[in-house]
């Protein structure tokens, strides 16, 4: 699965949203109320979009404390059992990954750079080993030194996916694993050097069971942030993660605070890419929605850490006051709000009945759905456009929608009357029951019935959506779904999704595609070294779930971010999409 | 009350004049049945006359749903996003109230509050008047049971009724809900039907305790009564004297509490809505737009309307209720 | 101005409601003298409880219109202010109430009620009240008073609770002392025990005591006077002979005719009066009592018509009956005495 | 006395007992008679990335595939003496009373439950002072003015205040005062009374109103009736006929009387409070027990749910208990055997 974009933990309630993370600049839907220059302006950029690709009141000017919040408690502040985007991003103020994105703004920061190791990995054996060296002189916060056992043991370590349980499997999957390999606790003394070598405290090198060119991407995951055995308190260990970054924590309240402040162990003379500009960070855990927006509005707040954009109220307010707007990005996310159509079930076993979805669907009012123009453009494939290998598809309505092909699908699926179907969402996601009531609305038009059922996030994946037996058996034909880029390759992006082979019995986010030239191109482009021929397959494979029908691609998921009163060195860097955590610094 | 015992022929002759008068001026005086009299008390309280009126309404708006969006809106699930600012995703011009939509659209997609709101008052009542006689049908079930029997009966049955005031009963309606959705399969209903029978149920089940508190009362103190005394002394057995004797003198407070009961099963429905675990969208209840309106709370009329029908109505059944247990229990003060 | 002790004269006490004027009390006049006792016999809503209720002015709690006099001792208290009476109450004028289980404070103690009555009108320290308190009790026949004064109603027996409430009233000495229905609530043994001591008592007090009950026999002993009340108003009035010896109205009768007398056999039947008291609001016309009455024919069709006057048949004995004297007397005489004394 | 409190304590123990039977029955029995399997409940416990291995093996860890009465037992055994939870890395000792050990955020409900419940709290001993004053003062008044214009207008806005839903009037309070004319605190805004009280009081205040408003008029309504029947009552006549200034008898005997009633509502309606205000704490989304179990709900965190309905209950028979005994404490007829 793809790095989850926090969502507010629907509390009942249905007080959720779900906006998505953002994206490298798209500039073509700028809102109206274009920058207002300010009067007292500080070197760099102003006004809307001004973050997207360029640094927003640059500064080096150290200490502060920079107040970031969030609206609900995430996964875990584990390096090794976290899946969330911001986690991901934040992470690296206190956790050092082998490598990691330049924090740079737009495109550039997708770059990786050396961060614990010296250099990019280097990669032998037709890119199935991979060998890093580490820089001299690291150390944790609490002052002995960070050796390459340390890595090594904190990527087996989160293999345990009984234990950490959120954390991504790609070194699952890939690593070269003896056999009778259970988990680090369970099986300590294997030896499991043809998995990762240590041949000294300075080097590391992976083993993969298969080729890969981008294993970069996976030295860059949170997994690689060093943790000493002797230091590793299992599930506890997120009570107190051993800093290795140039902050460390001081407050630890579950669920409800974190404050970090400066490690003294840390040496800026180690790591090119962090200013370590704030003395300390203040992190607020479930501040309500519009109260969290209100107050970055106030400048009570820095930084909404989830990222994916401001509430439904606080959209209306930026529209309307040009000096917030001129503090507003819109960034677009890799990230895809889609519906998937069940081939499992008749009549989408059909691909003309399929196709009849498709045409019918009317993307105008699904993009309206889905939060309107700010927060998503029309999408047109699967694959969102900030990654390689993206083209624009145009066999399908890329606005409202086309119901005199959709008719002629119907009758050339033998339903020319339509059919009923039912469709699932997420009940305490706001945004997907419009995206249903829309598609019941349009669907309906070319006689297409459509029966809504919702279910909570919580279960929806393991339970419902997510467990193929239950949608073929209740015969759910339609469901909403999203997705979004571990990394933004087409690797990162479609090979969990639409990989029939990656399918499952529960917990399923595969489209279940079972299309065997869909997985021959996947097998391709897996094998591929070169990586524009690499970006060419999976747009190819895209392409192909596209003319499958398969899906019905939403929006380009889009957020409405706010810059922080204060706040220095504010810029969306193209690895999130989101604001770029390590080079914030306070006035 | 006349006096019980009859005289002796003597006596009879002496005084027969004053027999048959005086139980002719008994009859002028007391010839009103119970109902009777609560209705004329009714006529007279104007308020209660006004709930019912509003309850009335209430119900025939809710009958006749289609017909009145038929002339006064839209269909209630239908989008009119191009009454939706895309930017802002509210309504143009902030409500979009005007003669063709009489409340204003929704945020977003542009649906008829006003039918919507209309619409809603059919779930809404449907499930509040058969929860409640769900209720009332358990709750005087038990209660007379254990009034009448008494004995381990009826300490089986009050610490049924303990047991269930004691459940944090919205969670427990909550959770419930989601647990049982998990049987369509075995129901073999879906979709509304099967969210009303669901809330029917979780709502019905848990409200029954009060009731039958008070049913159980009312029917110990009618046991020891004299004309459930002279049944039983003409050999009438346990059902007949439950459903002849003391059943129909339990429908007053059958009556005020199920009136009263409404109500409040308005308002759980609505919590429930609220809360996320009600009828499955599209179909509006007033609980679920307040509870969508709870992310606009800059666009007030999202929230006014809704909130305002489960006020009125509450408020209209609360009023009707008032007065009925004020014609049917004089006693009472409230 | 009055020569008697209390003078009630005309009075009316009529109450507004939804349904109509309730006229509980209609044109009532009595007289009474310190150490004198009147009873006031009645069915339930005759009137008699309100009647004593306004002597007290406590008519008031609800919207009742009354007018008339009620002279005390020198004072008209139908005119007072609320605030005069007040401080009347209690002090000069007492009351003993019906079911004092009810009419007792459950949540205080006995002594405390007593103690409280005593130092509204008394400037006395607790302690002081205490003591009087017990006094009291011990004066009403309750043993241990000391320990008893520190009991709650409810921990005392029917009996002793009327006790109780006696002390009640007579905490601050009162010159009227009104009790309604005082032995009602209680059994017939106790009912006893309880007459003799109000007997006893307003022997010792000299005040003037107005016993109010249903139960002709239980002012057969005590009063002096006796007024009989239907629907509202006052049928017959006269001395405790005039009532028992010579009654002329054909309720009187019925009322000695339902009377439980110790002196006849248990297996007798009583005589019921038949029907029920009239509504206080559709009165009905003519006089209150002909539905029910027995010999109505014999009054040559005025007893639905024309409300008859409460005229004085002779020395002090008054009726209020369409009946001639003669036909009243003979129907006694021959019809209902008889009846009475057989058995 | 202390024989009639051992006896009640062991009737709500027994209560307790029972309540979590059910409870358990309907979080794991039901859902099984619906076909859900052992695997299906460990699927809530593992992440999105476990594989079908690894549901199996927590499926086993967790003894899913025990007989229900095992598992229950094995629950009520934590209460007492604590739990062990093998989760893989080790072993996790859940300390008495365990009242179970959440998978979902890997910790024992407990301590959370303990964490949530100065805020629920908070807003229970607060909004209950507001409407317990509000409510009886304006009863009383409507009482002794029956008729008048503002026993009609306060007994009109009381039942106004019974038929409004407090999410309703939440909402329409916080777009007013917080939103709008910003002299509120916004929702989800809360600070412990340790750290700071003012702040804690302004945060609360807008919560406090809005469940005390609702409260209050319920509690008007009760006042004013039981004012009324008690004024009627022989008892007050007695009082009067002693002499009594009109005001010694409203408030020495009326009031006593008429609140008596009052007062056990009010210990009932604080302990089914203090189990969580659902609605109140969602609409301000403050961090109480009721946010915690309707986040609990919505995540299918049974533990959790469990652990939430044993205090909310625990809570509702002390309430019962504790106020059997203040009625005795406070009306001498009442004898408790």
């Amino acid at each position: 699965m793809k790095k989850r974009t926090l969502v507010v933990a629907a509390s009942g309630a249905a007080l959720a949203l779900a906006l998505s993370a953002c994206g490298g600049g798209d500039s073509t839907t700028t809102p109206t109320g274009e920058a207002a220059p300010a009067a007292s302006a500080p070197a760099g950029p102003t006004g809307f979009n001004a973050g997207l690709d360029a640094v927003t009141n640059p500064s080096d000017k150290k200490g502060g404390v920079l107040k970031m919040a969030v609206t609900e408690d995430w996964d875990s502040v584990d390096p090794g059992d976290t899946y969330y985007g911001m986690s991901w991003n934040l992470l690296r103020i206190y956790g050092r990954p082998l490598v990691t994105y330049n924090p740079a703004p737009g495109a550039k920061g997708r770059e990786l750079v050396p961060d614990l190791a010296e250099s990019l990995g280097v990669a032998s054996d037709g890119s199935k080993t991979w060998t890093y060296k580490l820089r001299a002189g690291l150390k944790y916060e609490d002052g002995t030194p960070i050796t390459s056992k340390d890595v090594k043991y904190a990527v087996l370590r989160q293999l345990d996916k009984t234990t950490y349980v959120n954390g991504p499997t790609y070194f699952n999957d890939w690593l070269d694993l003896p056999k009778d390999f259970e988990s680090v606790y369970k099986t300590p003394d294997v030896n499991t050097d043809q998995a990762i070598e240590t041949p000294d405290d300075q080097t590391i090198v992976f083993h993969l069971n298969k080729p890969y060119a981008g294993f970069d991407n996976f030295a860059a995951l949170p997994a690689t942030v060093p943790i000493p055995q002797a230091k590793d308190t299992g599930i506890k260990y997120r009570d107190h993660v051993l800093a290795s970054g140039p902050y460390k924590f001081d407050k630890v309240e579950q669920g409800k605070l974190y404050t970090l402040v400066r490690n003294d162990q840390w040496d800026q003379a180690t790591d090119p890419i962090r200013k370590a500009l704030p003395d300390s960070y203040e992190i607020t855990l479930g501040v309500q929605g519009d109260d969290l927006d209100n107050r970055i509005i106030s400048g009570d707040l820095h930084v909404d850490i989830a990222g994916s954009g401001v509430q439904p109220a606080a959209i209306a307010s930026v529209q309307q006051d040009p000096e917030l707007n001129a503090r507003a990005d819109n960034p677009i996310a890799a990230r895809t709000w889609y519906i998937s159509l069940n081939p499992d079930v008749a009549p989408f076993d059909n691909i003309e009945c399929r196709k009849a979805v498709l045409f019918a669907a009317d993307r105008t009012s699904l993009q309206t759905a889905y939060g309107g123009q700010l927060a998503g453009d029309v999408a047109t494939s699967l694959m969102p456009p900030g990654i390689g290998g993206w083209q624009k598809i145009e066999t399908y309505p890329s606005a409202g929608s086309d119901e005199a092909k959709a008719k002629t699908a119907l009758t050339a699926c033998g339903q020319p009357n339509g059919f009923e179907t039912t469709m699932t969402f997420r009940s305490d996601r706001p945004k997907e029951q419009a995206a249903a009531e829309s598609m019941q609305q349009s669907l309906a038009k070319v006689g297409i019935k459509l029966t809504l059922k919702g279910f909570p996030t919580s279960e929806y994946f393991t339970a419902y959506a997510g467990k193929p037996s239950y949608m073929k058996e209740n015969k759910i034909g339609l469901a909403t779904n999203g997705w979004g880029a571990d990394w933004n390759d087409g690797f990162g992006f479609l090979s969990q999704i639409i990989d029939s082979r990656t399918i499952r019995e529960a917990g399923n986010y595969n489209l279940g595609i079972k299309d065997p030239a869909v997985d021959a191109l996947v097998d391709q482009a897996f094998a591929e070294l070169d990586t524009a021929k690499r970006d060419a397959l999976w747009g190819q494979a895209d392409a192909k779930v596209m003319e499958g029908a398969y899906v019905l691609p939403a929006v380009y998921a889009k957020g409405l971010l706010l810059r922080g009163k204060g706040v220095t060195n504010q810029f969306i860097t193209g690895a999130f999409d989101m604001y770029d955590y390590l080079a914030l610094g306070v006035e | 009350m006349t006096a019980p015992l009859d005289v002796s022929s003597e006596e009879t002759k002496a005084t027969p004049e004053a027999v048959v008068s005086g139980l002719g001026g008994a009859k002028a005086i007391q010839g009103r049945s119970l109902g009777q009299i609560a209705w004329m008390r009714l006529k007279q309280d104007k308020v209660a006359l006004a709930g019912a009126g509003v309850v009335i309404f209430l119900v025939l708006v809710a009958i006749f749903a289609p017909v009145i969006v038929g002339w006064f809106g839209h269909p209630p699930n239908e989008f009119h996003q191009e009454m939706i600012d895309t930017m802002t995703m509210r309504p143009k011009g902030g409500s979009g109230i005007s003669s063709e939509f009489l409340f204003g659209v929704e945020p977003q997609n542009g649906r008829d509050l006003f039918s919507r709101v209309v619409y809603g008052a059919r779930i809404s009542l449907l499930i509040a008047f058969f929860a409640t006689m769900l209720s009332v049908l358990i709750g005087t079930v038990m209660g007379i049971v254990a009034g009448y029997f008494g004995g381990w009966v009826d300490a089986v049955i009050s610490r049924l009724m303990d047991i269930f005031l004691a459940f944090p009963i919205l969670v427990f309606a909550l959770a419930l809900v989601g647990v049982l959705g998990q049987f369509e399969m075995q129901l073999g209903v879906q979709g509304d039907t099967l969210r009303i029978l669901l809330l029917i149920f979780v709502i019905g089940f848990f409200n029954w305790g009060y009731i039958a508190r008070i049913i159980r009362g009312q029917t110990l103190s009618l046991r020891e009564r004299e004309f459930v005394d002279a049944a039983r002394s003409l050999g009438a057995r346990g059902p007949y004297i439950l459903f002849r004797e003391i059943l129909p003198n339990l429908i007053a407070p059958i009556l005020i509490y199920a009136t009263l009961l409404v109500p409040a099963n308005v308002l759980f429905e609505a919590a429930l809505s609220f809360l996320g675990v009600g009828i499955q969208p599209p179909t509006a209840t007033w609980g679920a737009m307040l509870s969508a309106a709870t992310k606009y709370y800059t666009v007030p009329h999202f929230m006014i309307f809704p909130g305002m029908a489960i006020f009125i109505t509450v408020l209209a059944f609360n009023l009707f209720g008032d007065g009925l247990r004020d014609a049917l229990d004089p006693k009472s003060n409230r | 101005m009055s020569d008697n002790f209390l003078d009630v004269k005309n009075l009316k006490v009529h109450f507004p409601t939804d349904d109509g004027l309730v006229k509980s009390v209609d044109g009532l006049s009595f007289a009474l003298d310190r150490g004198k006792t009147l009873g006031i016999v009645g069915e339930s809503g005759s009137g008699k409880s309100v009647t004593s209720l306004s002597v007290l002015g406590l008519h008031k709690g609800g919207r009742a219109k009354i007018s008339g006099e009620i002279w005390l001792d020198g004072e008209e208290l139908v005119s007072a202010t609320p605030e005069h009476v007040r401080r009347l109450r209690g002090k000069k004028m007492a009351m003993i109430f019906q079911d004092p289980l009810s009419a007792m404070h459950p949540y205080f103690t006995v002594g405390a009620q007593i103690i409280e009555a005593y130092r509204i009108h008394n400037k006395v320290t607790k302690k002081v009240a205490r003591k009087h308190a017990a006094d009291l009790l011990g004066r009403v026949g309750i043993p241990q008073p000391d320990r008893r004064v520190d009991s709650y109603p409810h921990e005392f027996s029917g009996g002793m609770r009327q006790r109780a409430m006696i002390a009640m009233a007579l905490s601050c000495d009162p010159e009227l002392l009104i009790a309604d229905e005082p032995t009602t609530a209680l059994d017939v043994t106790v009912q006893a025990q309880i007459l003799d001591l109000m007997r006893d008592l307003q022997r010792d007090f000299n005040a003037a005591l107005i016993i109010i009950t249903h139960d002709l026999g239980v002012v057969a002993e005590l009063s002096d006077d006796i007024l009989v009340m239907y629907g509202g108003k006052a049928i017959e009035y006269g001395s405790a002979e005039d009532i028992f010896e010579r009654p002329e109205h054909p309720y009187t009768w019925g009322l000695l005719g339902s009377m439980p007398r110790l002196d006849r056999e248990p297996t007798e039947r009583l005589l019921p009066i038949k029907g029920s008291p009239p509504s206080l609001i559709n009165v009905p016309a003519g006089c209150a009592f002909h539905p029910r009455c027995a010999f109505e024919g014999r009054t040559g069709g005025k007893a639905g018509t024309e409300v008859p006057e409460l005229a004085e048949t002779e020395g002090g004995h008054l009726v209020r009956c369409h009946l001639p004297r003669e036909e009243r007397r003979a129907i006694w005489a021959n019809e209902i005495k008889p009846n009475l004394e057989s058995a | 006395m202390v024989t009639y409190i051992i006896r009640r304590l062991i009737g709500a123990l027994l209560m307790l007992a029972v309540v979590s039977m059910v409870t358990f029955s309907i979080f794991f029995v039901v859902p099984r008679l619906a076909g859900v399997t052992a695997t299906d409940f460990a699927n809530r416990y593992v992440g999105r990335a476990a594989t079908q291995e690894t549901v199996v093996e927590v499926a086993k860890k967790l003894g899913l595939n025990d007989p229900v009465v095992v598992q229950y037992g094995r629950w009520v055994k934590g209460i007492f003496v604590g739990s062990e939870f093998d989760y893989g890395s080790g072993v996790e000792h859940c300390p008495a009373p365990c009242f179970g050990y959440s998978f979902v955020t890997k910790k024992p409900v407990w301590p959370d439950l303990l964490d949530r419940l100065p805020v629920t709290l908070s807003l229970a001993v607060g909004a209950s002072i507001i409407w317990l004053l509000a409510g009886v003062a304006v009863g009383v008044l409507s009482a002794l003015k029956r008729g008048s214009l503002f026993d009609r207008g306060a007994m009109i806005v009381a039942l106004s205040g019974v038929s409004l839903p407090p999410f309703f009037t939440g909402l329409i309070a916080l777009s007013l005062f917080s939103y709008g004319l910003r002299i509120t605190a916004p929702g989800g805004a809360y600070t412990p009374f340790s750290e700071n009280p003012a702040e804690w009081a302004y945060n609360l205040i807008l919560p406090w109103l809005t469940l005390a408003f609702l409260n209050a008029a319920a509690y008007a309504r009760l006042t004013r009736a039981g004012m009324l029947e008690t004024m009627g009552e022989d008892y007050i006549r007695t009082a009067r006929a002693k002499g009594l200034k009109e005001s010694t008898v409203i408030t020495k005997h009326g009031l006593r009387a008429a609140l008596t009633p009052i007062v056990t509502i009010f210990g009932l309606d604080v302990g089914i409070l203090l189990g969580g205000a659902i609605l109140t704490e969602n609409v301000f989304s403050l961090p109480g027990l009721g946010k915690y179990a309707t986040g609990a709900i919505a995540a299918q965190d049974l533990p959790k749910i469990m652990g939430f309905t044993m205090l909310a209950a625990f809570f509702i028979v002390m309430a019962n208990l504790i106020v059997d005994l203040l009625y005795a404490v406070v009306d001498p007829r009442v004898r408790l055997a």
